[in-house]
Parts: C-alpha cells; structure tokens; sequence
C-alpha cells in the first residue's frame, strides 16, 4: 500500500487535490491547523494508488508519496 | 519502498506566504525541481524580482539578487556577463516583466542574453491588490479597471510569449500552464527546457505559466484554478512557439 | 614611468578602468561622455571582458547592480539626464550594500538642458536623489590626471565600503584633452568572497537585498547604514586646502569650478593678496570639519559653483554662522571666465575693506 | 486620554470591521479617532490587523509598539500582539481559535473569551468578531456600547442592515460574558 | 457644509483632485498609495475624465508632462521607488514650466525598503532627486484633512507659477483613517490661454521645451527660474508655529513626525514646561526666516523626524549657529512613540538646566 | 502655370540643420504634406523626441512639446488623452523609440492610443556621434561596436514594425523608404494613411522609414542612399504590415 | 517650359538630385553658397521635364517647381 | 602668459587637427595646455571647432568667451567667434572661404590669407589648414614653429606621416605669408 505523507501545518486547505484525487480519498478536517486552516487528511487510505496527482497539484508541497 | 513525489531538494523546509490555492507555489517547486534535475543549485545565481514572489530568495536554497521592480532581466544580464559560467534564471509575474520591465525582457531577450525566464501570468498585480496588468482580460473587473478592462480604454491583454519567441536571441518560448495533472506534466517539460537551453548556450529560455490569483480574483481556489482553462487559455494558448535546435543558431 | 600622453577626460576615466581591473561596462550614449563606452568597447572584449550597451540607463544601472552582486569589478557611465534615470537603481544598491562605479559627466539641466559643462548635479549626487536614506561615496576631478586618479580610488573605496561611487565630472572635464600619466595601482582588489554571490556551493546560501519587513529590522540595517557613512567620513574625506596665514578669503569650489577659479586666485595672489583656495575632492564625504576650522578662524569663503548653488549649502553647514560664506554660481549655457570671477573676488575684498 | 488597541486575527474574520466599528463609535462618542489598517504584503498568507487610537486630544501616532490593548482573534495574533501591550493593558483572547494559549503579563488582563462559540450560539457564527469587540469594548469602557451600536448603520454595507439587529446583540452578548469574567 | 466622513489620507486627497477639477490621472501601481488609482478609476470616467494605468512611473510622469503641457490639470502619485523613476521626468517639467501634481506617499527606502511610513525622501523632494538646478513645490500634510486641503493648494500653486508641485506625505498618512471634510475650491482655475499648447490656430505656433542651445539661453532660463523660486519663496512659504515667549525649546517637524511629536509637546507642557512646536507646512519653500527668527531669541530646537537627518540640515541652513539644532531620527521600519519623543525632549532639556 | 512642387506651407522656411543627405529633411517634408492634406495644422500639438530630430518644434509651424528621449509616445498620450480633439503625432529615431523607448511604444500601441507616429529607423544612435542602435545591421561597424554588431554579443537588429503590427491597438503599421521616387511615393501614402487612422479614431497609425545617416555610416549622400536597398531593405522589409478597415476595429 | 526654382542657400550639394533627375539636368557648380557647399544648379534647362523628381528627393527641399 | 585661440571652419577643413598640433606643440614647447572640442549637435551641419588654451600655469578654463585669438577656416567662422576676440587679439580669416568679409575691431589684428589658394600652390588643397596654422603660430609667437614640425608625428596618422614634409612646408609658407602681410 502506498505511503502518504501530510505535513498538515503546511496545507492551507485549498482542496484542490480533494478536487484531483481520482479516488476521492481526501478531505478536509474539522480541525485548524496553526494557520487557521482545516487541513486535508486522507479519508480513504485504501483506495490511494500513490499516483502521487494530490502531491503535484498542491501549491504548498504537503504531500510526500511513496509506494 | 520507492519515494514517487517528495519535497525538491532546492526548496527551503519552509511554508509559503502565498494565499490558498495561488499557483505561485507550484510553480517554485518546479523550478526547484528543474535546478535539482539538472544539478545546479550550486552554480545558481538568481535575480528575484518584485511581485508575490519577491520573497523568493526565502524559499530556494540558492544565492539570488533582488532587483527593482521590472528590471530583474537586466540584473541577470549583469550576472551572467560576469559569470558566464553560473547558472542564471529569473522570476517575474506579469506586471513586472510585462508592463514595467518591457524594455528590459524584450532586450534581454533580443540580444540572446542566455539566461532562464520564469514568466507568471495571472492577470493582475497580485502583491499590491489586484490592479489591472497589461494581461488583464477583457471584461475583468480589477480594483483599477472596476468596470472591466475595456479595449477602448485599456486595449487587449498583450501576448509576451508570442512577441518574445519572433525575436532571434530566444532560443525556447513556450506558454505553460498548472491547473490540472496534464498541464502540469507539460509545465515541468516546458521549465526543464528552458534550463537546458541556458545550459546549452542557445540564448534565452522562456516560459509564461499561466498562474492563479484566487486572492485578487474574489473567487475560491477551485473556481480560480478552473478559470485558467475556461478563460485563460482560449485566450493566451498553451504550447511551445519556440523551440530552436543547436543548428540553427546564429 | 609611462610616458605621458595628451588625452580627452572622458578616456581617462575609461582608461583607469580598466588599469583597475574593471572588465565589465554597460551603458548608454549620451552626449558628452560617449568616449568612454566607445573607448571601452573597443578595449574590454581584448581582456575577456564584456562591454553591453543596455537598451537604457535604467538597464544598465540595473545591470551594474547584477554584476556589482557577484563581487565583479564593473562600472556605467552617464551624463545628467542618464544619471536621473539611474536613481532608482543606485538606492537599491546602496540599500544592498553592493559596490560599483557610476560616473556622471555631468551636462546643462534641468530638463534636456544642453550639452555644455554645468555643476547642476551636485545636490543629486550627495544627497541622494533615489528614495530613502542613503549615501554614495562621490569623487570630484579637477584635471584630467584625476578623472584617472579618483576613478582608480573610486573602484577601490567602492570594494571597501561596499557602496556604489560615483566619479562626478563635467563636459569640461570630459571633453577637454590634458597631458595623462597612466599607472596601474599596486593594490590587491579587496576579496568579496565573504559576501558576493557565486553559487550556494559548500555555504549557505546568500541574499542581497535592501527589503527588510521584520519588525524593527530595517531601521537598525538604516542605523547600521548611516555606522558606516560615519566611518567613510571619518576616514576617507579628501580635500586640497590652500591657505596660509592671515588669509583674507578663501575660494571654495570643486571640479571645473575650481579650475576657472584658482586662475583668479592666482592672479591675486600675484598682485599681492592673500587668497586661499579650498578644493573638496571628495564632495560627499564633504570636508565639513576642515572647512569649519578655517571658519574658526574667521576667514570668509566665496563659493564658486557651474550652478545657481547647491555646495554652498554644504559650506554654509560647514561654517554654520562663524565667519561670512558668499556665492558666485554660473548656471550653464555660460562659462565664467577667470577675470569674471577676479571681479567677484576683488569686489568682496573692497567690501570688507 | 489616548487609548491604542489592535485588533487581529485571520483574514475573514471581520477584523477591519469592528476596528472601524470601534473607531466611527468612538467619533460620534465626541472623542477623536484614527484608524490604521494593514496593508501590503504584511495581509498575504491570510492574517489581517488594524489599529484604532482614540483620545481627547488630537491624536498623535495612529499607530504603536506598545498599545494599550490588544484583541487577538486567532492563535498567531496573541503570539505577535500580546507581549507588546504596555502596563495597565488589556489583551482579549478568542479562546476559539486559541484554545490552549496561556499569555499571561504582569500588569496586563486577560480577557479569554471562545467568541466563535459564542457567537454560534446566538445562530451565526460571523458574528464572532462583534462578541469580541462588545467584549472589549465593555470592558476598557473607552467607548460606549451604544456609540457601537449606533455606528452599526455606517459600517456595514447596505445588503447587511438587515443583519443590525443581531449584531447588537453580539455586542452586548460579548460585553456581558467579559463582565461576567472575574 | 458637508457633514465630516471617516476617510483614508489617500481617498481624501483623490477626492481633492476632483474637487480641483482635476480629471486626468497617469499611473502605476504601488503599496501604500493605490487607494488613489483605484478611488480615481472609478470617478474619473463619470466626471468625463481619464484614468490611465501607465505601463510604468516612467511613462506615467511623461503623460503628466504631456497633458500639463496642454494646460489641463492633472495628476500622478507614487511612492518612493516609483518616484525615483520620475526624477527625469520631474526635471523635465520643471525646465519646462510646466504644472501638474506628483503625490508621493512615501515608504520605507533604500531600495525596496519596505512598506511602513518613512521620511526619508525630504531630500530628494526639497534638493531635487533629478539632475540640473530646478525646484518644486512640496507640501507636507499631517493630518487627513490636510490630504484634502493641501491637495487642493498645490494644484492651484502648481498653476499659478506654472511648476510642478508634490504632496510629500507617508504610508501613515496615506493608509489612516481620520474625520475629513470636503470642500470645493470657489477659485477659478488659473487662464492658461497665453502659453499652454492648443494648436497653433490664430497664433504664432508655441514650443515647450527645455533645451537651449543658444549662447547664454540657458544660464538666462535658470536665472530666470531662480528669481521666479524667490518669489515663491517670498510668497508662499507655510507653516505652523506654536512658540510662546519664554520657549525652552522648539520641536521641528512635518507631517507624521509632527503628529507624533506633539504629542509629547503636549504632554511637556501639560507638565508646566514651555516647549514650541515648529511645523512646516511648505517644505519647498522651507520657512528659512521664521525658524531664524526663533534661533535669534535663542530658542533651540530639536528636530523630530523619520529618517537619519534630511530636513535637520535645513533647519540648521536656518539657524546658522545662532541657537542648538538637535536630531531625533527614526528610520523607517519603526515608528517612535509619542513617549521616546519625550523622553528625547526630556534629556535635552536636562541637560540645559 | 502651375505649381508641381513647393515647400508645404506647415514647414517652416528655414533650413534644416541636418547633414547633407540625410533623409531626416525628407521625412520631415513629407510630414508637413499630410499635416497640409488633412488641414490640421491648427489642431495639432506633436511631441518631440530627442535625436538629430530634437529641433521638430523649429521646423514645424505647430504646437509642439519636447519629450524625454524614449517618452514621447507616453507624452503623446498624456496630450490625446487629455485632448481628444487635437492631432497628435511623434516623431522618434530608432534609438529613442527601439530601446530607451521600447516599452512606452509598445503600451501606447497596446493601448490603441489613437495618435500617430513616425519611425526613423538609420540604424545607429545619429544624434550622439553614430553608437550602435538596436536597428544596427549585423556586421555595421559604429562607435560602439567597433568590430561590427555581432549577433553573438549585441542580438539581431530588432524589427519594430513586425512586432508591432501584431498588437491589437495598432491600426495601421507599414515600413517604407524614401530613396527613391517610387519608394517615395509610397512612402508618403503611409504617412498620409497613419494621418488618417488617427483621424478616423482608429488606434495607433505607425510608418516605419528606412532613413540614411551619411555622417555616421562613414559614407557619402549617394553611397549612404544606396545602402538602404542595398542592406536596409532585404532586412527590414518594405510594405503595409497592417491595415485595419473600420469594421474589423474591436 | 517648366520653371525650377532653386534655393541655392539651402542645397547641401548632397548630390541627391543630380543622381536621380531622368534627364541629367542638373550638375553641382563651382561657387560655394553660405552654408560652405557648392550648390546645384540647372545646367540643361532644356531637357528639364518638371517631373519634380529632383524636388521630391531633395532633403533639403531646395526646389520649386512649375510647369 | 594664457593664450586662448579658438579654430574654426567646416568639417573636412582639418581644424580639430591643426588644434591638435598647437596643443602638442605647445607641450613640446615646455607649456602647458588643453585641447577642448566642439561636440554634439554643435557638428550637425558641418562646422567644426576647438579652443586651445596655452600657459605657463596651470590652465584653468579649457574654454573661453573672449579668445585672445581665433583661426577662422570659413566665413560663418569669422561671423560667430571674431567679435568675441578680446583687446589685443588676433585674428587669422581664409581669404579663400570668406572673401568679402571685412571684419575690424578695435584692438584685433587681422591677418587675411587665401590658404585654399596658398595650398593648392603648395600642390594638395588639403594642406589649407596647415598654413593657416603656420600664419596663425608664426604671427602670435606662442608656440615657436619647431615645435609644431616636431609635433606632427604625433597628430598626423601614420599612413599620412609620408606627408610630414609637405605639412611642415604649408606651416612655413603660412609663417612666411603671414610676414609678409603688414
Ligand atoms: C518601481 C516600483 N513600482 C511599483 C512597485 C509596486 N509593486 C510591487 S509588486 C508589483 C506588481 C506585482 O504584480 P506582478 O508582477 O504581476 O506579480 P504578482 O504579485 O501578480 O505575482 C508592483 C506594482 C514597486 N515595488 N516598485
Ligand atoms: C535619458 C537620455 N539618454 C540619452 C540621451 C542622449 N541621446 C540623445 S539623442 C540619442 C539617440 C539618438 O538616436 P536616434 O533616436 O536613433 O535618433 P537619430 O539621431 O538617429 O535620428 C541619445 C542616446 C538623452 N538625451 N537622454
Ligand atoms: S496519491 Fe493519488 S490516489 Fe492517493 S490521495 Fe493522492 S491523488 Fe489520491
Ligand atoms: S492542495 Fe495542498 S494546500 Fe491545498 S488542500 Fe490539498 S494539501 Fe492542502
Ligand atoms: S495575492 Fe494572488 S498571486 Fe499573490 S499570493 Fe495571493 S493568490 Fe498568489
Ligand atoms: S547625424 Fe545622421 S541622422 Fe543626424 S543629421 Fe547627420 S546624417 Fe542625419
Ligand atoms: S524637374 Fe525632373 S527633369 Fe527637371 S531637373 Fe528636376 S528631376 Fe530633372
Ligand atoms: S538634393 Fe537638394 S541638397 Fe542635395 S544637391 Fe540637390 S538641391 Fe542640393
Ligand atoms: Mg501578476
Ligand atoms: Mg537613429
């Protein structure tokens, strides 16, 4: 299963990889990070293929993707 | 375990001032990743310019010059005059290099200055709230077009790369753009282009990425990045207009 | 020795760039200081440098600033309108504390002006005609042996202090030809690798830069600034005093000015006077404390400027109330000749007589 | 009498609004007014800030390093803020948003108050901005809460007049729990 | 009477431009400032004016030069690097003679500075940033109504002796909020039929210019200027003077520096001590006489402002020895409070006793 | 009898202080017939630039005011802007317009500003004493490329009209020549259109003229005449880059 | 036969005239004008068409024209 | 001693050249001395000038309004610089160039000379300058002619310096005529 790495203080929830996830795996929180955002987590870990697309879509490098 | 996407190495462990969603980000990594790629971080030599991105230098692992506002094409000309052997690119949003800095990118590029242009078109002055810029669409409300740019009053959004790639001292132009996964592929072939044509000493490397500012377009970053192919594109198309083999130079 | 040869201001200058090791030039033309990119694009591309002749002078001070940052020797050269446009850019490199050289060979203003000598840049030069607080070290020639001299010392303090100098001369001075004796100074080029950008190879990587937006953080990079004038002022004033005992007035004036009046000078001495001279060779920094023992003395000044007066604000800040400052200026489009200003002199003298 | 407070949190918040809410109060209060927002760079990346200085006299620097009061609506505006108010001071702290901040001065009070929560309970949670201002109004006591509310007209946009109502009570619910504190 | 509104220092002097009748507006973008471009290009097309987003300051001072010429009231605002780029332009129009105003909201400098409140540009404001010997009118507003009310004062100086004029405010002034009242100038505008360009119908053909190439042409046209400056001088110099007798000193300010520093003042003299206030109100021209009116009854003065020391120079050109000149500076970045300005004051005033 | 050729009553009856030959006179002349052809003498105000044409305003019996070099586009803007009903025109060598200027014509064109503007392309800076221009031809030998422009360090001579042509505010662009009778001709039919476009409110009219400049060629009259065709011409090519009809406007 | 006026203190002897008149009328003469150059003159008046060619092509528009 | 001449004529006549020469000669001569050109627009339209200051001082002003003397190659020579020509002065007109011109004035010597017809005599026409220079030096005395023979290498290019003998001839004549005048 592929690695998903989210450093949450980064993300400033501006949903577009929840936009370009092809698996609907992501979502944002409820909580704030120390931005003032709700980060995105990652809601469907299993169906997470590691195409890594959140990770080149997301303006602020939150992701590390391994698998 | 094999790593598929992590943090260039080139970028500084920090978090960007960008707002949500601006594309501003995206594009510093893959910058980041073209100077990782081609192993030049420590032969860079950058010239910051003045915009959203001003902070540049707080965000690249590399040593960088902040130049006045428009003028970062000439700064770079004096670096790599004096230091043909560095690596040289510059980054510019388009109120920089295509409203005050027209003299300085048209003639950078005219005399074949080899140095990598990063060119961020997203329709308005970003840092200062939101003017008007010279690519501005028509009919886009702006603080300073607040009832739309109007082609009586302000004229079209003008077309950098399409000017810049007719001039013989570019080597590689090309329009690029973010907003989806495709795009993005293209943007980084496009970036890395633009590097090796410095390395190869063919001129100028250009490329005009067609950026987001959700910030300065009231709209929330989904909207705004899908803006970019609904309004944006049609009007500034995507592709390389130039693209010049070793042979035919000079 | 070298031999001397008869040569125009405008190429010494050029020619003692190059004799300091200066490689790289970029500028634009501009009557009448057009010798020195004709000379130094004739000259650089032969020692592996690199003469650019920007598109203006907006891009050739910006270009000087690129330069300047990587640690390389490199000048522009300008005449007044030219060097307006250059302010923006001279701020940011005094703000960024980078070196380089700009030298103004200064012509008729405001305004397109003309092309005649004129002394009408003076307050541009040293007080900063960019935005904010700033400096740049400023060297007067009188001769076309200095328009070499000062130019070679202008490269050098520029290192030094890291701050842009300016070599502030006239179409006088740039046009004339004068017998030049060239020598190549012995000085090492001061080392910059503690600060000049060449790459984030085995260090941590550099920023120039003159924005600071952290609380408090430019007012003390500002205090720091005006540290170093401190030290430039104390250290690096230059200036030629002719004066002797009992001396009935002295003659304040730099550059051309100066020229027309040591003739005048001269002559009154020779009929017996007792007139002395005052000669800031550095006019920022400007030999306020020399000129105020003088004052402290009780001797008059008259200053004498291509101008309807800018130093003498500086001699009258110098003086500040001790002893009495009058002015001669001569606005360009007009040379005064040294009888002229023997007449201005002599009519001072039979004043106070 | 000159009294600085800055009032600061994320972007959104409504920070602007009740400065100039505090400010236009404090004129028609018949006392004299600056506001100062800021700007430029420093309202990239979502923080935003003003500061209103009131007095009886004419009023000097319409800005300050150490004001008399701070309203912190977020964590990172307690952090920036707080330790600049001078002694006497009071600092509100929207515990909402700054759940476990401990700030504490000498000669400084600390106000903590969860305005979001608040703010939902009176049915609209934008309103968490008027809590705090009604909070710190009522507690400085440098304006009056009816100059507040009489300014409310000015300040809002036309569209939101319809809001006055619930605005006013925002205030006054905020100005009552700050009693209520000690 | 128009009841008073709550405004920005920068919507209030856009709004005296068009009170003024001003209808054109010439450009750029530039933090703290674009309150101005913005307010205009939404009222300027209603009133049958032009808003143009020039492509640079440059070319933004040039349209201003070329609508001036023309006799039409107009405008540019900036701030500071974008009014470094104007030097050439400003140049240009003075040796020209021709009106219009130059806004310039000033931040912090050198180079890109920052974006806080900053005097550091009295300088290049007072002794010309641009090259040649040419003058401009400056006012120096303090307070939001002043935004409006000086706006209006400089169109209709700048008309009258046919000069441009600046209103040099900072990013405190401009970005503030305070009570403003509007007000329409009854004045008519200033005939400018005899020299303004309109087409050479009926009449000789007009040249603007400031190229003289003529023996002497040009020393005449700056003489010229010159005495036109010692009218202004004599005529319109403004400023605040609040000295009681027995003054134990006077503080010397302009614009936000003065707002922070009465403060103080008053809070000194609510103590019961007896301190002035000297604000000049025109910096350009500078009420040389009046401070030297106060150093001859031995007041000393300890000048307040927001930079390393620009206009303390001008007091001292005042003062000429006859009484102490003190400098409080604080370089952009920081603003002082009202307390540090007491405290300064405090410590001098120790001293004396 | 009739008159076949006089000297248009909006020139001056002085001389011109142009060196012998040079086509400065010329252009001049064929300036001052459209000013007579459409009668706006009375209506114009022109902004002069700086160059071996400073002296316009001597010239011309008009209104007219000196511009910084490289800004009269701008200051010409300022003036139509201000002044809907006059005729404005500039008048800009290839130094003042190609390279300090670059940018202030590029906006007045992108802008559609509605004035006209004449070019004079003699490839070196004349004014100053023959430096190298952006127009210099490759291999040209001037005080500042004493070895001959070389593409290598100084670019391709940059082509003005071509570039411009393609900016939407342009409504009519053409490139002509004035050595000899039928370049001539056709010359003064440009110079005439562009008059018109203004005139008609149809954006930026622009001539580019091929124009001697025997004193710093080095050459004499005829010689420096027959270098236009000769060099200028297969280089900068002659003819109507753009015309606009007044239906395809917007 | 057409008339040609020459404003002989104008001509800069440039020789523009000369070169391109069809009917070889017109020759730089000997004396030298104010100006220091030896000016045109019409030395076939003859052949001369009034084509006004000479007129065009002159910088210095030193000729008039009739016919 | 400072003596001012100002040379004068159209371009192509050699008068920055035979400024040269005096400047250089004047060195040789053990004086001191600067060369100052015309420049700029000044040289649109074909007229060419220089100022050459010679003293046994320092030289201060490398040009001047009132020349002790003036080498006018054309007539608009004679008309623009004679008149400033200083009480004691010299004037030196080519006859050739301006053969009506009957300039005078009080306290100037003029010296007429047809040095086009004088160097065509000597065989190259070119030479006119030279004796103008020769007439000019010979009749002022400030620099002895030797001097300026000496000098000629330096000024003349080298593929000229075959025609040294020649130039050093044409001053002579010039020197000689000069003379022979009063
Ligand atoms: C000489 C000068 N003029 C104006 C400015 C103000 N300024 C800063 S950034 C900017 C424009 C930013 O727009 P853009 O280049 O499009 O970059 P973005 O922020 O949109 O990425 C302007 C006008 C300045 N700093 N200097
Ligand atoms: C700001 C500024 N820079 C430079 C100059 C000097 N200058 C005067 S004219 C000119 C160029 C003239 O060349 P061009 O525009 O091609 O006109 P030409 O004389 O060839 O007709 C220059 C560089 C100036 N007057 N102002
Ligand atoms: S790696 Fe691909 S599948 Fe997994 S979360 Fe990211 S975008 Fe979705
Ligand atoms: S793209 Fe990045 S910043 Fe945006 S929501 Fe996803 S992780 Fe957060
Ligand atoms: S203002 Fe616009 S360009 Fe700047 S960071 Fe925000 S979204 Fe990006
Ligand atoms: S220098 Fe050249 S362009 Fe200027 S007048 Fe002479 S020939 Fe014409
Ligand atoms: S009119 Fe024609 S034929 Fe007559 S001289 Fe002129 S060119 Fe020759
Ligand atoms: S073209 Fe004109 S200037 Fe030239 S020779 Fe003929 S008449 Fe004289
Ligand atoms: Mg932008
Ligand atoms: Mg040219």
């Amino acid at each position: 299963m592929p690695r998903l790495t989210i450093h949450e203080d980064r993300c400033k929830a501006c949903g577009l990889c929840v936009e370009f996830c092809p698996k609907d795996c992501l979502a944002l929180s409820d909580k704030f990070n120390p931005q003032g955002y709700h980060p995105v987590e990652l809601v469907n870990p299993d169906e997470c293929t590691g195409c890594a697309i959140c990770a080149k879509m997301c303006p602020d490098v939150v992701f590390k993707v391994e698998k | 375990m094999k790593t598929v996407f992590e943090r260039p190495q080139s970028l500084v462990d920090t978090s960007f001032h960008f707002c949500p969603g601006c594309h501003h980000g995206t594009i510093h990594r893959l910058v980041a990743e073209a100077i990782d790629e081609y192993k030049v971080r420590e032969t860079t030599i950058a010239a910051a310019s003045v915009g959203c991105s001003v902070f540049l230098y707080d965000y690249f692992d590399i040593d960088v010059v902040e130049s006045p506002h428009g003028r970062a094409p000439a700064v770079a000309t004096g670096i790599k005059r004096a230091n043909p052997d560095k690596f040289v690119f510059v980054y510019q949003g388009d109120g920089d290099l295509a409203a005050i800095g027209t003299a300085e990118i048209i003639h950078a590029a005219n005399r074949g200055e080899n140095i990598t242009v990063i060119f961020v078109n997203n329709t308005v002055y970003g840092m200062t709230g939101g003017q008007m810029a010279p690519t501005t669409m028509l009919g886009q409300r702006t603080t300073t077009s607040p009832y739309g740019r109007d082609f009586a009053q302000d004229g079209y959004p003008i077309r950098m790369t399409e000017m810049l790639a007719q001039l013989e001292g570019v080597g590689y132009a090309a329009r690029v753009a973010v907003d989806s996964p495709a795009h993005l592929g293209k943007a980084r072939k496009a970036i890395m282009k633009a590097f090796a044509t410095q390395i190869e000493n063919r001129g100028m490397g250009f490329v005009e990425v067609l950026c987001t500012c959700p910030t300065n377009w009231g709209m929330g970053p989904i909207e705004a990045n899908k803006r970019i192919a609904a309004e944006m594109i049609p009007y500034f198309p995507l592709g390389v207009y130039k693209e010049r083999t070793g042979s035919d130079f000079m | 020795m070298a031999a001397k040869t008869f040569e125009k201001g405008n190429v010494a200058i050029a020619k003692a760039a190059v004799a300091a090791g200066c490689k790289y030039y970029f500028g634009y033309p501009i009557t009448p200081q057009s010798d020195i990119p004709e000379y130094l694009s004739g000259v650089l591309p032969g020692v592996g440098g690199q003469f650019v002749q920007a598109e203006s002078e907006i891009a050739a001070i910006n270009m000087l600033l690129g330069a300047g940052s990587t640690g390389k020797r490199a000048m522009t050269s300008s005449s007044s309108p030219g060097i307006s446009l250059k302010q923006e850019g001279i701020s940011y490199m005094a703000g960024s504390e980078i070196p380089g050289l700009i030298v103004n060979i200064q012509r008729s203003g405001p305004g397109l002006g003309g092309i005649s000598p004129s002394q009408g840049d003076y307050f541009q030069a040293t007080r900063g005609g960019g935005h904010g607080d700033y400096r740049i070290l400023v060297l007067a020639p009188a001769t076309v042996q200095e328009m070499y001299d000062l130019t070679i010392l202008a490269f050098e303090l520029s290192d030094k202090y890291r701050m842009p100098a300016m070599v502030l001369a006239d179409a006088m001075l740039g046009m004339m030809k004068e017998p030049l004796e060239e020598w190549i100074p012995k000085q090492a080029e001061e080392d910059k690798s503690s600060w000049a950008l060449s790459g984030a190879k085995g260090r941590e990587r550099r920023k120039i830069k003159s924005l600071f937006l952290g609380d408090g953080e430019l007012a003390e990079h500002n205090w720091k600034m005006l540290e170093h004038y401190r030290e430039v002022e104390a250290k690096e004033t230059r200036v030629k005093i002719e004066v002797h005992d009992d001396c009935e007035l002295a003659v304040v004036a730099f550059g051309s000015a100066a020229r027309i009046a040591k003739s005048a000078v001269d002559r009154l001495n020779d009929e017996g006077r007792n007139i002395g001279m005052v000669r800031p060779i550095t006019v920022w920094p400007f030999p306020y404390k020399e000129i105020r023992e003088l004052a402290e003395k009780d001797i008059p000044f008259l200053t004498v400027e291509l101008n309807v007066g800018q130093m003498v604000e500086d001699v009258r800040l110098s003086v500040e109330g001790r002893s009495k400052v009058s002015f001669a200026g001569y606005p360009p489009g007009y040379l005064p000749s040294p009888d002229e200003i023997y007449e201005e002199i002599t009519k001072l003298l039979d004043k106070k007589d | 009498m000159n009294h600085a407070v800055i009032m600061a949190g994320f972007g959104g918040q409504g920070i602007l609004m009740i400065g100039n809410l505090f400010a236009i109060g404090a004129l028609k209060q018949g006392l004299n007014c600056t506001f100062f927002p800021s700007y430029g760079v420093e309202m990239r990346g979502g923080t935003a800030n003003c500061t209103v200085t009131i007095s009886d006299h004419e009023v000097g620097s319409p800005v300050t390093s150490s004001p008399n009061g701070v309203v912190a609506m977020n964590e990172p505006s307690v952090a920036k803020f707080a330790p600049r108010i001078g002694e006497g001071g009071l600092l509100l702290i929207n515990t909402s948003m700054a759940p476990d901040n401990d700030f504490s001065k000498d000669g400084v009070e600390v106000i903590r108050l969860p305005c979001n929560q608040i703010a939902d309970e009176l049915g609209n949670i934008k309103l968490a901005s008027m809590v705090a201002l009604g909070a710190y109004a009522g507690r400085c006591g440098v304006v009056e809460l009816k100059f507040l509310e009489e300014a409310l007209p000015e300040v809002l946009p036309q569209k939101l007049h319809k809001l006055i109502p619930s605005n006013i009570e925002a205030l006054r619910a905020g100005a009552k729990r700050a009693d209520k504190q000690d």
